[in-house]
């Protein structure tokens, strides 16, 4: 296999301490010595997408395995790359606003709330309180709406097929009230630079209560189908483990890093929008294994339905957008905004040189980021595990590739 | 038609063990001359239980079915030793195994 | 009452089968042996051998040894050919496959088969002619006890041993160290 | 040659015909059970696409016939119609075959499987020694499938296959002898192979397996339940054919007819192990307490289940008929759906006709086919209660890992059985 290197993303020979491998019984993945292996025969190589059911969209993964052990990984990205970034150059900031809800399709909320976020501060306005309200209220449904879309595709992943469909169930709810208040459910542009460009529709409140009531039973019936199942406690616990300090020196962000008991959650350590208001936990994990991404994932979505419910019960009256003028034209400078997107630390780094048009935006997505772990997480394992551990970093290639 | 006899099984069994003879001598995978063994063990075996047959007792039957577990045994560690010599020079060829050590 | 029916009440020496039943299973075993020497790609040798291993099946079931027929196929075609295909498939075959398919003296063997050959034909021919050897003794072999009776041989009637039972511990003695012979030598670390 | 036909209904004539050497009897049995599992494997497959669609909150097939009912025939029909690719690698004659060997093993088996006393092709000496070692031949197809599509992923699948299905063997073989050893605990000592003979024995011995030495034969039961699954290949233990894995292990290069074939294979292998697990363990033909309750009276009452059956089935049917929309865009549908009920009602009656005719008469055609319609009736109610769990297994449980899967057939599964024969043979020993 061409363009195969081994030793380039080892990083557990570096200065990190890796994963612990003690159950690979003294057989050692040999970096020193490619060639020998269990039975001394050829190594085996082979692709794992860029078609396939579990790379959740177009990576492609080259694995090295041995048998059916994997000696090394290697992503191949950029099947999906539609060069986001570059047409933002080309494009006045307001014209750039829906491109971002392409990125990661499946939490567009977010994107367009770190993006709108990003510009209002590179033009020192703020949204109104209202705005931000009904900006927190979205971003926690399409928090749960993702986590729900990561839950059933994982699951699916490691062989379980009901809970794809429990969620898809649920799922449409959330996607029901984004319909119904922007008229989009996927892509929903729903925010603009300087607060919102839509009043909540008549009986949105209601809706959302409903929701929740509705909601709070169903995440408990999937943690019956899955949490103390026997077999999808062997086939996570101890999987795709990471260590903070390797999460950490990896730029790894949202639950991923959580799971591996670091509580370093955006929405707290620098709140933005109106996440100050609101009184919720972190949920973190110990082991950083796929269970615990698992847990923790779960209890994300009890906590964002906290947030959903606090918010939408104290709603204020009010203006939705704020004093932006009708041509957007930040003053020269630089700014970098992050938030707390479902996957993770989504960031946007924006460079205006004065005119309408950014002069170069950069996005830090949680996906990209959060993919580099995926080596050092699968060596050693089992190419089911592979499957897992993907599924557990829940990336999304839109974001990936841009 | 003629009706079947001992001396029928004991010519298959012939053509069988001749087949398997010729296997041994003549090939180099080492795989197919060990398939080959199993060729002559099975043609034994034809002729064991003709006899048990035809001496009307089921002595020739178990010794059949303890060749059967011989066989096995066979099998296991003739492939055992194909395969830690696989791993050391790369072919399955016999004529190529002409060391006692390496 | 059809003579196939008198046939399954009075168990004898009667055929189980048609001879027509014979001649294609013996046929079936001596071209798919000769298959077996003759393939050059060891999957296709295994595959013939089966088919091999299966007819003798049969004809065992002729012989009215159905015990030894089920272990012929359980043991046989379901464990060791799967073990050798298992084996084909770990070592690269890629190679063998464009390899010359005989060793060089391969006219010496042939001719030494052949004598063997000879010595057999000349031995049955003896044998069942002038001899008269292979004639049926007559006495009747139920098929429908085969297996207690195999298992009286093996284990003994109740209370004492039978005339195979230390042999049937030392044959279970054998796997084992079969067994452990192969884990060492292919494992390298243990 | 009327005496040839007509010698096997004579009700004189015991024995299976394959058995009592009637060539004629012993074909129409093996083409009616070829049919009959054809048939079975179809419903099988309408049945597993609906009750999985239940178990996941969605309808299922719906377009094709009412309520999806002609689906698995347009499959069928799709799939034979479909181009057969072959890989340019491929190994042409081995990648043909290799369908073949596993429909072979899959189907002989059914040779030997006991609907009723006398309602099986032979009744073999080694019945149950022959069923396990074919069956098993089917690991051939998949190793010899996966290696003859010369490619990585039904390499790796048949890989897997070949090692699950050998190491899960052994736990079922030595399940399958604790159950034969219980066969041996009557007055003379002598146990049997023949999956005929094993019925009788539980008859004899007035207990259904799964119950003696409790919980013994409950735990070799339950040890042969896991097995299957796995020696099938089913969910958990579908590594072979992982689809998130291996995209579809070792039929991955296959399509169409040869594709279909596997599936035939696979679905007829499953009903094949449910049957030896029923006639071991469940009492195989038997009806429910046929010696507690062993009065012509509820013989009688027992027999009407079968027509009982089929008229609830109609009923229910009739139900959705009444219950469809009646817009004239289900038309077709509604009118289909009641031909389907009328069908299944037709059924029930004729069923119920013939168990009311033979319910006295011993020896007349009618008590014979009554009999025979029991037999089968109680069996394949016993196999599909296991093909219902089949489906549930898959709908609820994620798969397992290869190493695990391993675990626990050498580490957890073998010492159980082992364990379970030793207590079974002591326990047979006490009580003798």
């Amino acid at each position: 296999m061409s363009g195969y290197k081994d030793d380039s993303t080892n990083v557990s020979n570096g200065a990190l301490s890796g994963p612990d491998r003690s159950h690979l019984d003294g057989f050692t993945p040999g970096l020193e010595n490619p060639d020998k292996t269990y039975l001394d025969s050829n190594e085996l190589i082979i692709n794992m997408g860029p078609q396939h059911p579990a790379t959740h969209g177009v990576l492609r993964v080259i694995l090295k395995l041995d048998g059916e052990k994997v000696l090394g990984t290697e992503c191949v990205i950029g099947y999906l790359h539609r060069g986001v970034e570059k047409i933002a150059e080309n494009r006045t900031y307001t014209m750039f606003n829906p491109y971002v809800d392409r990125m990661d399709y499946c939490a567009a909320v977010s994107n367009g709330l770190g993006y709108c976020e990003a510009v209002e501060k590179l033009l020192n306005v703020e949204a109104p309180a209202r705005a931000k309200y009904i900006r927190v209220i979205l971003t926690e449904l399409n928090r749960i709406a993702s986590h729900q879309l990561w839950l059933g595709t994982h699951a699916l992943d490691i062989g379980a097929m009901t809970p794809l469909f429990y969620t898809f169930r649920d799922r449409e709810e959330i996607l029901k009230i984004f319909e119904k208040y922007c008229g989009a459910r996927l892509t929903t542009h729903a925010f603009r630079i300087g607060g919102c460009q839509y009043e909540t529709y008549a009986g949105f409140e209601k809706d959302v209560k409903n929701f929740l009531t509705f909601f709070a039973p169903k995440i408990d019936e999937y943690e019956t189908l899955l949490t103390t199942n026997r077999i999808w406690l062997e086939r996570t616990r101890n999987v795709g483990v990471i260590s903070a300090a390797d999460a950490i020196a990896l730029g790894v962000t949202g639950p991923v890093l959580r799971a591996s008991g670091v509580k370093w959650d955006l929405r707290k350590a620098q709140p933005y929008a109106a996440y100050s208001d609101f009184d919720f936990e972190i949920p973190i994990g110990t082991n950083g294994d796929t269970y615990d991404r698992y847990l923790v994932r779960m209890e994300e979505m009890r906590q964002s339905m906290r947030i959903v419910e606090q918010a939408v019960n104290a709603i204020p009256e009010g203006p939705i957008m704020g004093k932006v003028p009708k041509v957007i034209k930040p003053p020269v400078g630089e700014i970098y905004h992050s938030i707390e997107a479902p996957k993770g630390e989504l960031g946007y780094f924006i460079v205006s040189d004065g005119s309408t048009q950014p002069y170069r935006i950069r996005v830090r997505p949680p996906s990209f980021v959060n993919l580099q772990a995926l080596d050092i997480m699968v060596r050693g394992l089992l190419v089911a595990d592979v499957v897992a551990v993907i599924g557990t970093i829940d990336i999304v290639l839109g974001e990936v590739d841009r | 038609m003629v009706p079947i006899t001992t001396v029928h099984y004991l010519v298959v069994a012939a053509a069988l063990f001749v087949l398997g003879v010729i296997g041994v001598l003549t090939r180099r995978n080492v795989v197919i001359v060990l398939m080959s063994i199993e060729l002559i063990l099975n043609a034994v075996n034809l002729n064991l239980v003709a006899f048990s047959r035809m001496w009307g007792n089921l002595h020739g039957q178990m010794f059949a079915i303890f060749i059967v577990v011989d066989a096995a045994a066979e099998a296991a560690a003739g492939l055992g030793i194909l395969i830690a010599f696989f791993r050391n020079k790369e072919t399955v060829n016999v004529d190529e195994i002409d060391l006692l050590k390496w | 009452m059809n003579p196939a029916l008198n046939s399954a009440l009075n168990p004898g020496m009667t055929p189980v089968a048609t001879p027509w039943f014979f001649y294609v299973l013996a046929g079936l075993a001596v071209l798919s042996g000769v298959a077996v020497i003759t393939r050059r790609n060891a999957v296709h040798a295994a595959l013939a051998l089966i088919v091999t291993l299966l007819s003798v099946a049969g004809l065992y079931l002729m012989l009215y040894a159905p015990f030894v027929a089920g272990v012929q196929i359980i043991v046989y075609a379901g464990g060791i050919m799967v073990l050798f295909l298992f084996v084909i498939m770990l070592v690269n075959i890629e190679r063998a496959s464009k390899d010359r398919r005989f060793n060089r003296i391969w006219p010496v063997g042939l001719a030494a088969s052949c004598a063997l050959m000879a010595l057999f034909v000349s031995a049955i021919v003896k044998g069942s002619h002038i001899n008269d050897m292979f004639r049926d003794r007559g006495i009747p072999l139920p098929e429908s006890s085969n297996t207690q009776q195999i298992a009286d041989l093996l284990y003994g009637q109740a209370g004492k041993m039978g005339p195979y039972t230390f042999a049937f511990e030392i044959a279970s003695l054998l796997l084992l160290v079969a067994i452990l012979g192969a884990v060492i030598m292919t494992k390298k670390k243990i | 040659m009327p005496n040839f036909i007509m010698s096997y209904l004579d009700p004189k004539v015991a024995g299976t015909p394959g058995g009592a050497g009637n060539q004629f009897w012993a074909l129409i049995y093996v083409l009616i059970i070829f049919a009959g599992v054809s048939t079975a494997v179809i419903c099988m497959n309408w049945l597993e696409r609906k009750a999985l669609a239940h178990f996941q909150v969605r309808l299922g097939p719906m377009r094709v016939g009412p309520h999806g009912l002609l689906q698995p025939i347009a499959d069928a029909l799709k799939l034979m119609l479909k181009e057969d690719i072959i890989p340019a690698e491929a190994d042409q004659f081995v990648f043909w075959v290799a369908p073949l060997i596993g429909l072979l093993a899959a189907f002989t088996v059914y040779t030997v499987i006991p609907f009723g006393p006398s309602q099986a092709v032979s009744d073999m000496n080694i019945g149950i020694l022959f069923m396990l070692g074919v069956s098993s031949l089917g690991v051939l197809g998949i190793v010899v499938a996966g290696w003859a599509s010369n490619s990585h992923y039904p390499l790796i699948g048949a890989l897997r296959s070949s090692a699950q299905m050998v190491s899960y063997e052994v736990a079922m073989g030595l399940a399958v002898v604790s159950a034969i050893l219980m066969t041996s605990m009557n007055a003379s000592g002598t146990g049997t192979l023949s999956m005929i003979e094993i019925v009788r024995a539980q008859q004899q011995q007035g207990v259904w397996f799964i119950f003696k030495f409790f919980p013994l034969g409950f735990i070799a039961f339950a040890i042969f339940a896991i097995a299957m699954v796995a020696e099938t290949n089913r969910a958990p233990f579908d590594l072979a054919e992982a689809e998130s894995e291996l995209t579809a292990g070792f039929h991955t290069e296959y399509s169409g007819l040869r594709w279909s074939l596997f599936m035939l294979a696979e679905y007829a292998a499953m009903i094949a192990v449910s049957s030896i697990a029923v006639t071991l363990w469940l009492g195989g033909w038997m009806r429910p307490f046929p010696n507690l309750l062993h009065a012509p009276a509820w013989d009688f009452i027992f027999s009407l289940f079968p027509g009982l059956t089929f008229g609830g089935l109609a009923a229910i049917t009739f139900i959705g008929v009444v219950r469809m929309s009646a817009q004239s865009f289900f038309k077709i549908q509604r009118i289909g759906l009641a031909v389907f009920a009328a069908l299944l009602g037709l059924l029930a009656l004729v069923l119920l006709v013939i168990a009311i005719a033979g319910r006295s008469a011993d020896t007349s055609v009618a008590a014979r086919f009554r009999e025979g319609i029991d037999y089968v009736y109680w069996f394949v109610l016993k196999v599909a209660v296991f093909m219902y769990l089949f489906i549930w297994y898959r709908a609820t449980w994620p798969r397992y890992r290869f190493d695990q899967l391993m675990k626990i057939g050498w580490k957890v599964m073998l010492p159980i059985s082992l364990g379970v024969l030793m207590l079974t043979a002591i326990v047979g020993v006490i009580l003798s």
